[in-house]
């Protein structure tokens, strides 16, 4: 277990007030994650000390930046346990990492009628992409169904298997329900149909222990700034087979090998998907954070975040009024998705709020999942390694307070 | 804060004195805020000498924007068409009370922009009437 | 003009040391430019107190973050005189930028046949992706030559133009020859010729002043890190029309209205454009870095580098086998390229380094127009803001140390 | 180290021993670096108990690249074949004995790269020979 008195220590946001003197209660953590000093500080002295460009450079500054950028890279394999750090991309964000997917493997291996299956729980990032290609291309778009208690209805995926789809991209975890899905059994099914599979980590890679050489993923998708590291970077990790017969994606400098004024030749891997200026100073943060959560434990963080899921959906469904969505605790990561009688969650997000208590309220980038459960929108609150169970207790006296307000 | 929160807004969502639907009507518009799901319909009779005879809201979503929607719709009886045409958002928030930031202010001016683009007998309402 | 020890202060780099006790003497900022503290802070600040996701948030966090990174868009449009700020969409950097219009704007307009003027002197930013178009749609590209001085041949280009091109994408300031093309006078003939106009800004904007409506380009793209911003981060500005008319580029969230299993609209400008979480803390520290820039000054940190340029040609030129890139001062930016008799740039680069002295080496992403001057490489040195006289002369007795070492 | 870079290094680049190209050969191998333009030509007799007779380089580029190959050709020569084949890149560093960032690196091990590919017999030569 951590001892999450000290791990709070780690992030100095936790010492902000709002409201002028409010202490903070963040929970916000599937939308983005707080930032541990030892983030903060790499990146700062980054720039104090060593910022350049990369690649190419042979200056001193240019070579420590380039060897900063790559040990990140290093680190991040290392995490996930990919078999080598080129065939890990850094991207902006999950979102990216799904597109240029979508760009270059799919573009260049789907024709019309072509099958994809998805899911009902996917996040916006896992189906715009897939909407677009479907009315570019004519690819047909199915969805594995989501049941009441939100879960995954394998039954249904195997009948959409039988119908041999050429991809199966879906979330491991999902930011509503919690859910996490049974990922390694939905890829090796996937692959028994001789489907590709495509993993929507955005959620699982920052609270998981997840092993690219145990799932088996094709594509694994994820972003730093969920998992403790800065904005502005996350990372695709793929099969080095894939990613080598797949086209570029942006072009520009550091993906080429050779230019002429009328044909290039594009770079070897990862180098082949990085057009441009990378978010260097960003690779070193995404480095240090994962420096720190393997300091941590994974199975520590998975371990303080269940006992902290229990005791909300425990304490939250005492509250009369308050319906919970997604599975029980012991099927789901830390996210209580709720909605609240007669209340809108908006409302409820901003009462709670002037406590401090930070909250999100929409349709989180799931609409059609919330159009499946028939409400415009969800509360949610969601925990990571920093929060507490006495937090917890403020989030629910808050919505006892909303009660009463409402009353 | 709180105080103003429960007082003028969670009143006005609870006993809304103008929610309904005139008919006849000489203006009818409604839109919806699609990132929440709050949603607006004004209907408003108008008097001979160009002013706001009645007017009424229906619809449904968070506090902030039916609350507002009430509030709006009892401003505005008795007034010129003229002068309903160039209330802007400071009107709302005076009524309301409260600070709202981007995401809530969608929510309390979307009864405005409704009336708004029913009073210009708009097509479609843009948020471009309510800034 | 500007006070360059005070503004020395500003950059916590410059009192770097590298081989133990050198001191640095950056002349790269071509490549990327140094930080100033307000930069570093304010992604420092953003981290430790406002971090949140954007949009959508009712939390204060959320609210504090979303309107900074409004706030920032606001000041990068004001910047370079934009009508508005929606029309500054952030991309990660030039490179990315300019794909997007590839992937949107010239996909949606350019067919087969339809002729793409570019120049002989793009960086493969500017050229990659209209190769990526020319194998995949057949559109042809032609190339305004560039002569012996290193000036864009304008006759050649009427000529091209007469060919009703689609398309004329050029940059403002080459990253090579530091030449600075009469960008209005290029969009005036492209517009009157009926084609659309893309600027590739990377090396003007952070070192002249711009008006994107004296300019009246198209499209006009720049990056963070080279004018004061951090890494991770750029813009693309375009105008209102083609903006909007424009097919969504990434799919995801924030980038669209409403989102249901089998459709989905798109957003208004500028969120159209930006799928999943954005580079939040760097769009905070690109806001910031242009507040820098513009109390400094642009005309005067541009009178302060021709200052420069102008003696640092003046020294280079003195030096028996060294050869200069490019026109003379009075028609370029701060770019000294050059090849030095029967020493390799790369050599020449290194044993630079060993004084501390950052040059770069190679063909700077311009491998066409190395290949045109008929060399591999070249040394490039670069000025900025923050560059001294003091240190163009280091750079002058190093190379001839290199002379020496070489002799 | 400037001393070193310039002794060992400017030395061979200066003064090749092993410049040249043999007539005939058994063994010959060319490729080159596209990022600086180094190119490097690698020619080898071997003798009947396999080992290396002679060798020589040819090519142009950087100080690095043309004094590694040649500290590199001199090195093999009278080595049996199944000895170059086991050479890695740290043979390179320790004859120039200075360190290099990942750019240079390319450099000195484009020789390196270019011989084993030629021993090996490879139709094209790959980074991961001198890893
Ligand atoms: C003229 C020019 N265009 C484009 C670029 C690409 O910029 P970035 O690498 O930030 O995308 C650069 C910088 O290297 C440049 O100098
Ligand atoms: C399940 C899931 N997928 C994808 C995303 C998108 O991540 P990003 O916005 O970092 O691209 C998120 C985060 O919002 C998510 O929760």
């Amino acid at each position: 277990m951590l001892n999450v008195n000290e791990i709070r220590k780690d992030f100095p946001i936790l010492q902000r007030k709002t409201h002028d003197s409010v202490p903070l209660v963040y929970l916000d953590s599937t939308a983005t994650s707080q930032k541990p000093t030892p983030v903060i500080e790499a990146m700062d002295a980054y720039y104090r000390r060593s910022n350049a460009n990369i690649h190419r450079g042979v200056h001193t500054l240019a070579e420590e930046a380039t060897a900063m950028y790559e040990a990140a890279r290093e680190k991040i394999a290392k995490f996930i346990n990919s078999p080598s750090a080129r065939q890990i991309v850094y991207t902006r964000n999950t979102t990216e990492s799904i597109n240029l997917v979508a760009y270059t493997w799919a573009r260049a291996n789907l024709k019309a009628g072509d099958l994809v299956v998805l899911t009902e729980m996917e996040h916006h990032s896992n189906l715009v992409p897939w909407l677009m290609l479907q009315s570019e291309r004519g690819v047909e778009l199915e969805f594995i169904p989501v049941t009441e208690d939100g879960l995954l209805d394998l039954e249904a995926y195997k009948t959409l298997l039988a119908r041999t789809p050429k991809l199966v991209a879906f979330t491991h975890m999902s930011n509503v329900l919690g859910t996490i899905n049974p990922a390694a059994d939905i890829i090796r099914m996937a692959h028994e149909a001789g489907a590709v599979t495509l993993v929507d980590g955005a959620q699982s890679v920052p609270h998981l222990k997840v092993d690219m050489q145990t799932l088996d993923a094709d594509f694994y998708a994820f972003s730093a700034h969920k998992m403790c590291g800065p904005t502005g970077i996350g990372a695709l990790y793929g099969k080095a087979e894939l990613l080598e017969a797949m086209p570029p994606f942006l072009g520009g400098g550091d993906m080429i090998k050779e230019v002429k004024l009328r044909s290039f030749k594009p770079n070897t891997l990862p180098h082949k998907f990085e057009a441009g200026t990378p978010a260097i100073a960003e690779a070193v943060g995404f480095g240090a954070a994962v420096d720190y959560l393997t300091k941590v434990g994974m199975e520590n963080i998975a371990a303080h975040e269940h006992a902290i899921t229990e005791y909300a959906l425990e304490r939250l469904e005492e509250i009369p009024g308050v319906k919970l969505f997604g599975p029980s605790a012991d099927k789901k990561g830390g996210v209580a998705a709720f909605t609240f009688d007669g209340v809108h969650p908006h409302d409820v997000a901003q009462i709670l709020d002037r406590d401090g208590i930070a909250v999100r309220a929409g349709h989180h980038c799931a609409q059609p999942l919330h159009e499946k459960f028939g409400i415009p929108a969800t509360s949610r609150a969601s925990f990571y390694l920093y929060n507490t169970k006495e937090e917890v207790d403020l989030l629910v006296n808050g919505i006892y307070k909303v009660k009463e307000m409402f009353g | 804060m709180d105080d103003l929160y429960r007082e003028v807004i969670i009143e006005h969502y609870k006993n809304p004195s103008y929610r309904g639907h005139l008919d006849p009507h000489d203006i009818q518009f409604a839109d919806n805020n699609p990132l929440c799901g709050d949603h607006i319909e004004i209907t408003l009779q108008t008097a001979a000498d160009g002013t706001v005879k009645d007017a009424r809201f229906d619809g449904h979503g968070c506090a902030i924007s039916q609350a507002s929607a009430d509030l709006l719709v009892e401003s505005i009886i008795g007034k010129p068409l003229d002068e309903v045409k160039q209330l802007n958002k400071e009107h709302i928030l005076d009524m309301l009370g409260i600070e709202l930031g981007p995401v809530r202010l969608k929510c309390a001016l979307l009864s405005l922009k409704v009336l708004k683009a029913g009073v210009y007998g708009l097509g479609e309402a843009s948020d471009s009437l309510v800034e």
